[in-house]
């Protein structure tokens, strides 16, 4: 089984060279740590940053200077900065080849909910929803199941959504999967995880291939 | 020659701000928010205010303190977390939220300053953002219709400007800043430092003048940093 | 009767502090250089300019920097540079005060044809109809007749259109009309010019005041 | 790190250009044109084009190079003066010509870079710019339902530019370089001095480097005046 690191790792396994890549708050934001040696990729962020550095050395922080999740960072040599709607520009333009984010919920069919819970406290959207309806590539970072142990991996999203049809792929703490024709299909298996496991936390339809290698990381 | 933006400070940059208007305020989080025109705002005791602005500020800072005053009747934000006098207001229905996908607000600012009443884009298509909104497929792929947004006010702060209103932003403190500017039907724009006319390098203006109305340099800025976060030195 | 400059005389009264202009190609050009001494205005230029000075010194000019004729031209202390997207959302968004242009015909309910003659070379709208459809404030600066003799201030455009219903103000070497409720409304006539003679060369509705001033150029 | 965009000369940035293509080309008159590309496009004989361009160029320069040599199927443009060669193919019907006001122009290209497929404009109602275009009022006033552009390939010339793409433009040299650069499948800068990574400072970026896929120097700029026009020394 994986941890939030565990999953980073699998994730950067999909960074590619010349990606420009949007990370969003929680585990995704971990993907960075993790990129190959071998590649060039450039970290977006939707406030207005291209080419976003590691946090600032204590007492060199800029106030001017933050990440979406409103944390002090740094810019890389080559970075450039800009507005909301040159950002966004490039994200509903299809310029950012990769968007990782965590969800509450993913359907079978791709929805994605993940900003919205009935009855409590609603934050707000930010960016998830032009990030979600816009990406080609999107990869759904996320546990398994939630904290009452059932499954987000659902044959209908019970949340409000933030997305539609979107989802292509989700790395969990349990397994790797890619979603089309309406289905969940099981591609790989975190390291020391049985099929059935996985196919007993996904409660949306689930194609289990005959072969379903282990993750190697 | 140029045509003269200055205001002597913020009262003057100010007058005419009245209850029951709309305000767009720039800023994201934190993050190059327009901190002397909210304290005049605050001082001013203005209310029933709609306000245009990403988030909402910290209890004790930014559109934070406005709400402290329940100065507020409205907000128009993308997200709006970090504050709990917020949730207290929301959830007890004295204030009126509406969400907007980030993107499309930043678009629909712009498109208001631009003179384009109406737009599509797929965010928010199948979703509460979607409700009741005109949706078209274009591509093969849905499409919801988004409309313009301006404000009686626009509120900005820059880093420099000049006595045209040309202004220039520091790093991420641009976010909706420009857009924003665009959009007021008066445009205010304090700024850390007011440089002589002519130190700007035209090729380098963020904001051209003509969408500032009103200009001052503000002062004692606090820059709160939300969420310091640092490694430490090897 | 007014000649070119006359007409440019005329139309930079109408200037106010604080205004920022587009300027036409031909008559409309002329205005910039009889600003009166105690305003200020801008003048912007829309291939990406506000604060346009005037034409450089011989040798000093500069390919990067033309007008929208293609003219090498300066700018002045506290000009701006920006993109074709970035000058037409001021031009749309109504940020610009004033716009001063030339016309083949003028319609009594403020329709402007001033592009396309059928049968002739089409050189395109270039930025114009962008202008018309924008403006609140529209001054036309043209010869009240062709070079047939014929009226230009018609009830109905013959030639292809520019805009709708946008012209608000004439100012011609006859006279200075303006528009409103479908008609054209007399209201000061060139010096030496009656009202008679503006009357025959007017072809659409023309309402006439009892008392017509004339121009204090 | 950051993506490195450089090719190593023209010719290699112009691989792929292929007839038929659906090409976006910068600048304005002949200010800001990508003078190094248009020249290997006469190089490789690549035909049945359609480029998007605010104009055509004269006749021995910018695109009229292109029209010389009947490369040229449609031309997408505001404003086509200046250019024998084009209005003897346009009369004779060789030449397709599609007239856009500039200011839709400038916008359609920005919403094919932004992901916005249409929106309305006011420019061009009730007129054959309108014809047979979806026809919305909006605060009393009708605007047409304009739609986004893109090219396969987008050409565009900078001032500067650095390795990971960014660019720096010079006065009105700008124009719709930016624009363009946003549209294009694959953008192709070529610029007057490509500077190490690093030394253009990033809040000073015009395109950000996300927009542009291969960057080269260009040589021999002859940045051509059409109209020349000066006052006399006092």
């Amino acid at each position: 089984m994986l941890d939030k690191i565990g999953i980073a790792k699998r994730i950067a396994q999909e960074l590619q060279n010349g990606y420009y890549v949007n990370l969003g708050i929680g585990i995704p934001t971990l993907v960075a740590n993790y990129v190959p040696d071998n590649i060039e990729v450039e970290f977006q962020s939707e406030n207005g940053v291209l080419g976003m550095g590691p946090f600032p050395f204590d007492g060199e922080e800029n106030a001017d200077l933050i990440n979406a999740g409103k944390q002090t960072i740094t810019a890389m040599p080559g970075a450039a900065f800009f507005d909301s709607a040159t950002s966004f520009a490039m994200i509903r333009g299809q310029h950012v080849q990769l968007t990782v984010l965590g969800a509450m919920e993913v359907s079978q069919n791709g929805d994605i909910a993940n900003w919205k819970i009935p009855g409590r406290m609603v934050k707000g959207m930010g960016g998830a929803m032009d990030l979600v309806a816009s990406a080609e590539n999107i990869i759904v970072a996320m546990m398994h199941t939630n904290k009452a142990g059932e499954s987000k991996l659902l044959t209908d999203c019970s949340l409000p959504l933030t997305g539609v049809a979107c989802v292509k792929k989700i790395v969990t703490n349990l397994a790797t999967l890619e979603i089309h024709g309406g289905a969940f299909h099981l591609v790989e298996r975190a390291p020391g995880v049985s099929v059935d496991e996985i196919v007993n936390a996904t409660a949306g339809k689930l194609i289990v291939p005959p072969l379903v290698p282990e993750m190697q990381l | 020659m140029a045509i003269n933006k200055v205001v002597a400070d913020v009262q003057e940059a100010c007058q005419g701000i009245q209850s029951g208007m709309t305000l767009m305020l720039g800023g994201f989080g934190l993050c190059g928010i327009p901190e002397n025109s909210i304290a005049r705002l605050v001082e001013l005791g203005v209310t029933d205010l709609t306000c245009i602005s990403n988030n909402a500020g910290v209890d004790d800072f930014g559109l934070g303190l406005l709400l402290q005053g329940k100065q507020i009747k409205k907000m128009i934000s993308s997200y709006v977390g970090e504050n709990d006098e917020f949730e207290r207001q929301m959830l007890s229905g004295e204030l009126d939220v509406d969400l907007i996908p980030q993107g499309s607000l930043a678009e629909r600012c712009r498109a208001g300053g631009a003179g384009i009443p109406a737009f599509f884009t797929p965010a928010g298509y199948g979703t509460e953002v979607g409700e009741g909104k005109e949706v078209r497929v274009f591509n093969g792929k849905p499409h919801i219709l988004e409309s313009a947004l301006t404000a009686d006010f626009a509120i900005v702060k820059a880093w420099k400007g000049d006595a045209a209103g040309n202004l220039v932003f520091q790093a991420t403190a641009r976010n909706f800043n420009p857009m924003m500017a665009m959009a007021g039907k008066i445009t205010i724009a304090e700024v850390e430092e007011l440089v002589p006319l002519g130190e700007l390098d035209p090729n380098q203006i963020h904001t051209p003048g003509i969408f500032v109305q009103r200009i001052f340099q503000g002062k004692d800025y606090q820059k709160r940093i939300e969420q310091k976060t640092v490694r430490p030195k090897a």
